[in-house]
This record gives C-alpha cells, structure tokens and sequence, in this order.
C-alpha cells in the first residue's frame, strides 16, 4: 500500500508546515519570550492546525526545497524592484500637466495551474507597471492597461505576464 | 526627529485626505467613493504608526493592525454589494 | 540612523501624498484605482517601516503591519475594481481598447 | 501646534457627516457614514484613548456598514 503511506506523509507534513506559520506569526504579534505566552502558543497552534491542516492541503502548496527558496527570494527581490518603478511611473503621470495616459482593457492568458498561483500573479500584476487585474476566468485573465501599446493577446502576454511566470512556473512545478 | 519635521509630516498626510474626501464628495458613482474609502483607510493606517511613534506609546501599534484589518472586512462587504446590484 | 529612518519616512509620506493627488484628478474609476492602489501601497510600507527604523524596539510589529497592508490591498482594491466592471461603470474618452465583451463570451460558454 | 491637526479632522468629519446627509443614493451615504466613524476613531486616537478608537474602528466601519447594506438589500437604493 504506497499509495496510503505516501498520503500519510504528505498530510504529516502539511501539519507541521502549518504549525511552524501559526507558531511564527504567534511570537511576532506578541513578541516575548516568557515561558508562559510561549506554551500558551504551542497549545493554540497545536489546537488550529489539527483542525485546519486539510484546508491548508487543500490550497495546494508545493513542498518546500532549497531551490524553491532561492527562486522566491529572486522573485521578491525582482517584485519590490517593479513595484518602485510602478510607483514613479504613476507618479510621473500624476504630476504631468497633461496627463500623458492612454488607457484600455486587454486579455491575457497563463499556464499556471493552481489557484494559489494564480492569485500570486494576479496580485503581481496588480502591484507593477501601470497594470491592474480586473477578473480571472480559468487561464484568461482581464488587465486594466494605462498605456496600452498592443492589443493581441500573444503579445500582451508576453509583455505583462511572462516576466512573473517563468518564476511562478519554477516554484510551483510539481 | 524635530517637532517641525513631524508638523510638515503630519499636514502632508492631512492635506492627502483632504483631496481624498473631495473626490468622495464629487465622485459621480458609488464605486468612486468606495476607492476614496479604500486609500483613505491605508493611508490612515501609516497615519496611526505615526502617531504612535510621536507619543511614544507601543500599545497604538496594536491599534493600526486591528484598524486595517476591520476596513478591510467593510470595504468588502461594500464591494459584495456594488456586485450583486440592485 | 535617525537621518536615515527620518528620509525613509519622509519618501513613504511624498508618495502617499501623490497617490491621494491621483485619487482626485485622474478621468475614471479604473485609472483612480491605479493610482490608488500602488502609491499608497508602497508610501504606508515605506513609512510604516521608517517608523520601525527610528524605533528599534518596534521594528517586528512595524514589519508585521507592513506586510499586513501589502497583502490585502491589492484584494480590496480588486474587489471593488471588479464590481464596477460587472456592474459597467463607464470609460472616460480616452480609452483606447476595450475587450471585456470577449471574455464574458468566454464566461457564458 | 497638535490644536490645529485636531481642528483639521473635526472639520474632515463634519464634512463627511453632512455629506451622508445630503446624498440621494444611499448606497454613498453609507460610505459617507463608514468614513464617519473611521475619523472619529482618529479623533479618540487623538485623545489617548486607544481602547476606544478600537472599538469605534470596529463597530462603525465592519458592524454598522453591514447591518446597513443588509437593510438596503431589503428595501430599495434611491431617495427621491
């Protein structure tokens, strides 16, 4: 019986991933260190992930290795990097006089599968260069562009979203 | 930090949701006062930090969480709305 | 380091300050989300963490509100931008292209 | 020097109180109303009383926004 054991792990492990989160967030929002609070957290932790780890099973996040690490470190440092230059950008068009916007609705399209992964880069959008997720229907997605300069789906893919996949792509393989 | 650098802090946030309440008062639809709701509260939230910073007290930190957390809960009970339409 | 917390600050409150200017004189409820999103996402985390550098003790809680408003602005500025595009808020003049009548063809099928 | 920020949002909530007043649509006076109870939060805050401004955030903003919504569903939207 593979199958069963491998489910049991799976499940294991999901729990435990589940604890360490519940765990961390409990000692940065109460941040002491006394004996007290610290059993009281694992008591609590404990409590909620016994009850919830299906639903974090559920989200489908793949299980953590160094190189998935490295790629979500690469991926924050290049997301915070976008959101500056998304803000000078907006700022830029602000203060100009005459306003130089051009703006449009577009499709485009992704090859991600789960939706965990697909809010990440529709929040990714959201944050970065004059783009902003309007809705999401299966693999097609709805940009609001403030300076549209293509309209078929090919290139607008290319343009806004291949620079976020083919990170997403990595961390998320199976 | 001197008390004039705090006071020319302090009017720009001011003077921030003081644009934000006029599209409030002019916007022609509902959704546009919704997303003058929605910048006004993030921008309070930094306003609260602040303050806190300014009367040196870290129980207001505690404030400016449960305050973000509470606008976003009603903000999405307003876009629920707005959606399904009457 | 107080200089340096003090700039940071500084930074955060000049763009939350340009975010609420776009709020009032962009055309239409798509373009004021824009603005409205990303300027005050990244002015409240710049002055939100300037704050916890000038205060040491405080930089853990600073850094918890922070990610905080990263995470869920974009969510609430998202719902509210899909609402008025499933009610049909108008375009202002300006606008280029528009292919939400695609996609809902995709969504009845 | 603090008299004078103060004053500024006594006026900001003023303003939003009479906008709910006046607007016909009452799905934007309810957001004028939320935008009421959020100043007046900052208004406690103000006045070193951080339990309160708790309680105002969450009973103005969350509680009465949606018992309100709820109460427009029921009824209709439009003043005449």
């Amino acid at each position: 019986m593979p199958e069963v054991k491998y489910k049991t792990i799976h499940r294991m492990r999901s729990f435990a991933y589940l604890f360490f989160i519940l765990f961390i967030s409990w000692l940065a929002l109460t941040s002491s260190f006394q004996w007290q609070e610290l059993s009281i957290g694992v008591f609590i932790s404990f409590a909620l992930s016994l009850v919830l780890h299906k639903n974090y099973l559920a989200l489908g996040f793949p299980p953590l290795s160094i190189k998935r690490l490295v790629f979500i470190i690469i991926y924050m440092i290049m997301l915070f990097k976008e959101i500056v230059v998304a803000n000078i950008d907006v700022a830029y068009r602000v203060i100009h006089p005459k306003m130089p916007i051009k703006p449009g609705i577009v499709l485009i399209k992704t090859g991600l599968k789960q939706d965990i992964a697909k809010m990440i880069l529709a929040n990714s959008i959201t944050l970065t260069p004059g783009t902003f997720t309007l809705d999401i229907l299966g693999d097609t997605l709805l940009i609001h562009w403030i300076n549209v300069q293509s309209q078929k789906t090919d290139e607008t893919t290319k343009m806004i979203g291949e620079r976020f996949e083919k990170y997403l792509r990595v961390i998320f393989a199976e | 930090m001197s008390g004039t650098i705090i006071f020319i802090y302090l009017a720009f946030i001011g003077a921030g949701i003081f644009l934000c309440l006029l599209r409030m008062l002019k916007g022609p639809t509902a959704s546009d006062r919704a997303v003058a709701v929605d910048t006004i509260t993030t921008t309070v939230v930094a306003l609260l930090v602040f303050l806190g910073f300014v009367f040196k007290r870290y129980v207001y930190l505690d404030v400016a969480l449960v305050y973000s957390l509470l606008a976003f809960v009603g903000l999405v009970a307003i876009a629920r709305f707005l959606e399904k339409g009457i | 380091m107080n200089g340096f917390g003090t700039i940071i600050t500084g930074i955060g409150v000049l763009f939350l300050f340009l975010g609420n200017l776009g709020v009032l004189r962009l055309p239409d409820v798509y373009n004021r989300i824009q603005a409205g999103t990303k300027c005050t996402t990244l002015g409240a985390f710049l002055a939100i963490l300037g704050i916890g550098i000038l205060e040491p003790s405080w930089f853990w809680k600073a850094c918890l509100i922070a990610l905080f408003v990263m995470a869920t602005n974009p969510i609430s500025s998202h719902a509210i931008a899909r609402a008025s595009n499933k009610i049909g808020v108008p375009l202002c003049h300006k606008t280029v292209v528009d292919q939400t009548k695609d996609f809902k063809k995709d969504r009845k099928t | 020097m603090m008299i004078i920020v103060v004053s500024l949002f006594v006026l900001l909530m003023l303003v939003a109180a009479v906008a709910a007043l006046i607007f016909k649509d009452l799905m934007s006076a309810v957001i004028a109303a939320c935008m009421v109870s959020l100043i007046a939060s900052i208004l406690f805050y103000f006045l070193q009383a951080p339990d309160v401004a708790m309680a105002e955030a969450s009973i103005g903003a969350a509680l009465i926004t949606a018992v309100f919504i709820v109460a427009i569903r029921r009824t209709e939207r439009f003043e005449e």
